[in-house]
């Protein structure tokens, strides 16, 4: 119970600090959706006319999207820690390690599917996908972004498990942002193969039926949260 | 009882040697001053003694507990006052005393910071973010979050760095009434008269090892600065 | 004769053989024809990468348990040689795909998630060089460690990503028996030539800690 | 020592390789690629002449194509092993050599050391 209680303070601070300053939200959506119109402009004004290739065309717009807005959360969340000895004033309180990097992981989740929430209409928008949709699939339209949004969610939760803790490690460093993103993105390459696949399932038939790829996901989800709450303690202990 | 005990405390940063088989012991109700000059290791040995690095090799022990292989249980036990502020500059006092305060698992804490706020005369900006604060502010707020959970052990590292005369005085006036309280305090400064006012007992770190303890009855404050001159200039020679 | 000496004299006389076996006594494969012969090597070499980078791994986590900087220098070591051995598989590949799919690369399975591995290690290195003296043996070891529990993951991911399996993972299993011999000897020469490296390599981290201390002795007493 | 060692095994296994390359590798003419190789020739030779001829040119050019596609496949077989070879040898020297250094520097620092005292 107590546990709990804990990890649920720390997420509370984490979100206070993320939504106290409100341009922080603001940026992240802005350069979300100027990376939306840098893609659609490099594709655009006519996108492919199949269902598929425009759905593999929102795939990567998506999950491209996310993930540079995911490691620009990162960067900021764990600054914020590192600035003026936050961390080790919360070593200090005899918190245990795992808590902190569960808090973290579920702070930064929150965030970023709060942002996905926000952009990835406006996305398919730009792209044009909901017109081309079948015509079942168009009646159901909140039922199929309420799972677009699942999957999204579950992929999140991936990066962030991988990402807390790489971001951990790399804000000790001086070139920290663009070290992150070397570190990350090789790690992240399993989440953005079964994200965009399970994506582009959804958006042709609106299901996921005989799909390994949502397993991936999952599976990548947990290895990385399980490994990594064991071994935060390193990297916050040293 | 012995609130601290730390013998043969070596700490080294690759090659270089810091800390060199150090001993220090408190007792509840001293305050221990440590003088040194800058680079003597005064920052790494506190930093040791409040358990945020680990020493290479030595023991330590805070209150009867083992603060090396159970430095979760022991770190309630002790509260720092450090160069840096330790906790979220973007939060308002009020938040900080209540964030960390519950992360302690602190009874009454509303009143409790209620109190501390009136103590440290932050009252009127207990809702302010801490980074509009002036230095002095920011000091009296440092304290604050080191006496929240009213530690029986407090490590002050230069305390008195930066502080105008009246931001001083209220340091040391704070000192001496938690020394009055029972509390076991360890202090490091540079500055001679300050150190001996406050001051039971004191040491000399030079090149990373406590040299000689004086008593407060046993040597005078021009004594205690002509042999802080003696020493480092014998220090510089070597 | 030491150690090292022994094993590099040894492994250079299993190179050796294995050119022998791979050009005299393998026959020759029927539709790459010689080129197939690129093969052994080229195999071995991603045998020994991930072989490399599980050894990074596993000393990663004797590092984090025992806290030997021997461990950390084995898993840096380690970690170095497997880039090589990388570089070796990323130069054979193309040239092999360029000759049997008229193509510079092809997104098998395992010469993917050997790439992939091979990024998220390069990844250690830069950090390592990115850290401070004190921070960078943890930190390191916590990335060796994540890094290779990606593999399964992004092994069998890759698999289903390229939706079939590879000519490569078929002729590997009934491979003639000759064919089978002459890349079991190319193998093992990779990896003793691997243990070689290894332990050359750490001798070489040796003298750089003996350096270290040497240079902070002379600093002192100057 | 070790360069020297490195570079002499280096030179032998080129020169080794070379010779092997040159002597055991066996022109692997088959039934199939003779008959697929002589219509190809036909069909490059487009003039009607009497059958000998034919079957002369025919057997000619079928050697020369067959040689072309065995040097192709050995210019793939022999860069690869090309690039092995050199990758590792590079690092085998790039290791020697550091080592060597080190060693200097260390035997260097030791001497001076020793001086003062």
């Amino acid at each position: 119970m107590g546990v709990f209680r804990q990890i649920g303070w720390l997420i509370h601070k984490d979100l206070a600090l993320q939504f106290r300053t409100k341009e922080m939200l603001a940026l992240i959506i802005v350069f979300s959706v100027v990376v939306v119109l840098i893609f659609c402009f490099a594709f655009g004004p006519i996108f492919p006319e199949k269902l598929e290739e425009r759905g593999k065309l929102a795939a990567s717009v998506l999950w491209g999207t996310f993930l540079f807005a995911g490691i620009i959360t990162l960067n900021r969340s764990f600054d914020i820690e590192r600035a003026n000895g936050a961390l080790h004033g919360l070593r200090l309180t005899g918190v245990d390690a795992s808590y902190f990097y569960l808090s973290k992981v579920v702070s930064i989740f929150v965030f970023l599917i709060l942002l996905e929430v926000i952009v990835t209409p406006i996305a398919l928008q730009f792209l044009d996908v909901l017109t081309i949709l079948p015509v079942a699939l168009q009646k159901e339209l909140p039922w199929l972004l309420l799972k677009l949004i699942g999957v999204l969610a579950i992929g999140t939760l991936g990066f962030c498990a991988v990402g807390v803790i790489v971001s951990g490690i790399s804000t000790n460093t001086d070139g920290t942002e663009s070290l992150l993103s070397v570190i990350l993105l090789p790690l992240t390459f399993p989440v953005i193969m079964a994200g965009a696949k399970c994506t582009v399932s959804l958006l042709t038939t609106g299901g996921l039926e005989g799909n390994f790829w949502i397993s991936i996901l999952i599976v990548y989800g947990l290895i990385f949260l399980a490994s990594s709450s064991l071994l935060f303690e390193f990297v916050v202990e040293g | 009882m012995m609130l601290l005990q730390a013998s043969q405390i070596t700490k080294r940063f690759g090659n270089r040697i810091v800390l060199n088989g150090l001993d220090l012991n408190l007792r509840s109700g001293e305050v221990v001053t440590i003088f040194g000059p800058n680079g003597a290791g005064k920052t790494t040995l506190i930093q040791i003694l409040s358990t945020l690095i680990k020493p290479t090799s030595g023991t330590l022990q805070i209150g009867g507990i083992d603060a090396l292989a159970e430095a979760l249980r022991a770190r309630p036990s002790l509260g720092l006052v450090g160069h840096e502020p330790l906790a979220y500059l973007d939060l308002s006092p009020y938040e900080n005393l209540k964030f960390f305060g519950r992360l302690y698992g602190l009874d009454g804490l509303e009143q409790r910071i209620a109190d501390l706020l009136d103590e440290v005369q932050l009252i009127p900006y207990a809702h302010e973010p801490v980074k509009l604060f002036s230095r002095g502010m920011i000091q009296r707020f440092m304290i604050a979050k080191a006496l929240i959970h009213d530690p029986m052990l407090l490590l002050f590292d230069e305390p008195f760095s930066g502080l105008d005369l009246a931001a001083k005085q209220f340091v040391l006036k704070r000192i001496d009434r938690e020394r009055a309280r029972g509390k076991g305090i360890v202090l490091t400064t540079h500055d001679t008269e300050l150190g001996y006012h406050i001051g039971s007992r004191f040491h000399f770190l030079l090149d990373g090892q406590i040299e000689r303890g004086a008593e407060k009855e046993d040597i005078g404050l021009e004594a205690l600065a002509r042999e802080y001159e003696d020493r480092l200039n014998r220090c510089q020679q070597r | 004769m030491t150690r090292t000496q022994l094993i590099g004299l040894l492994s250079t006389i299993f190179l050796f053989v294995a050119i022998y076996f791979i050009f005299s006594f393998a026959e020759i494969e029927m539709t790459m024809l010689e080129v197939q012969k690129i093969f052994y090597f080229h195999i071995s070499a991603a045998i020994t990468v991930f072989l490399a980078f599980g050894v990074t791994c596993i000393f990663s986590i004797l590092y984090l348990i025992k806290r030997g900087d021997t461990y950390d220098t084995i898993a840096l070591v380690s970690t170095e040689i497997g880039i090589v051995f990388g570089v070796v598989v990323f130069t054979t590949g193309p040239i092999w795909a360029r000759f049997a799919w008229n193509t510079w690369w092809n997104w098998e399975p395992r010469l993917t998630s050997a790439l992939i591995l091979w990024l998220t290690y390069i990844g250690y290195l830069i950090l390592r060089s990115a850290l401070a003296e004190e921070k960078k043996r943890i930190y390191s070891a916590v990335l060796g460690i994540i890094g290779f529990l990606n593999v399964p993951i992004v092994y069998f991911s890759v698999e289903l990503w390229q939706g079939g399996l590879h000519p490569g993972t078929a002729t590997k299993m009934n491979l003639p028996a000759t064919m089978q011999t002459a890349w079991l000897i190319s193998w093992l020469a990779l990896t003793l030539l691997y243990l070689f490296l290894l332990m050359f390599r750490y001798r070489a981290e040796q003298m750089k800690l003996e350096l270290g201390t040497i240079q902070y002795r002379q600093m002192n007493e100057s | 020592m070790y360069k020297g060692l490195w570079i002499t095994v280096l030179i032998i296994f080129g020169i080794f390789f070379g010779l092997f390359m040159l002597s055991q590798i066996p022109v692997a003419i088959t039934q199939d690629e003779v008959s697929t190789a002589v219509s190809d020739a036909i069909a490059e030779t487009d003039a009607q002449v009497d059958e000998t001829a034919v079957e002369q040119i025919v057997t000619q050019k079928a050697l020369e194509i067959l040689e072309a596609r065995q040097k192709r496949r050995l210019k793939f077989l022999v860069s690869a092993y090309f690039i092995i070879w050199l990758i590792f040898g590079l690092y085998v020297l790039h290791l020697a050599k550091m080592q060597e250094q080190l060693h200097k520097r260390i035997e260097q620092l030791h001497s001076s050391l020793q001086r003062k005292e």
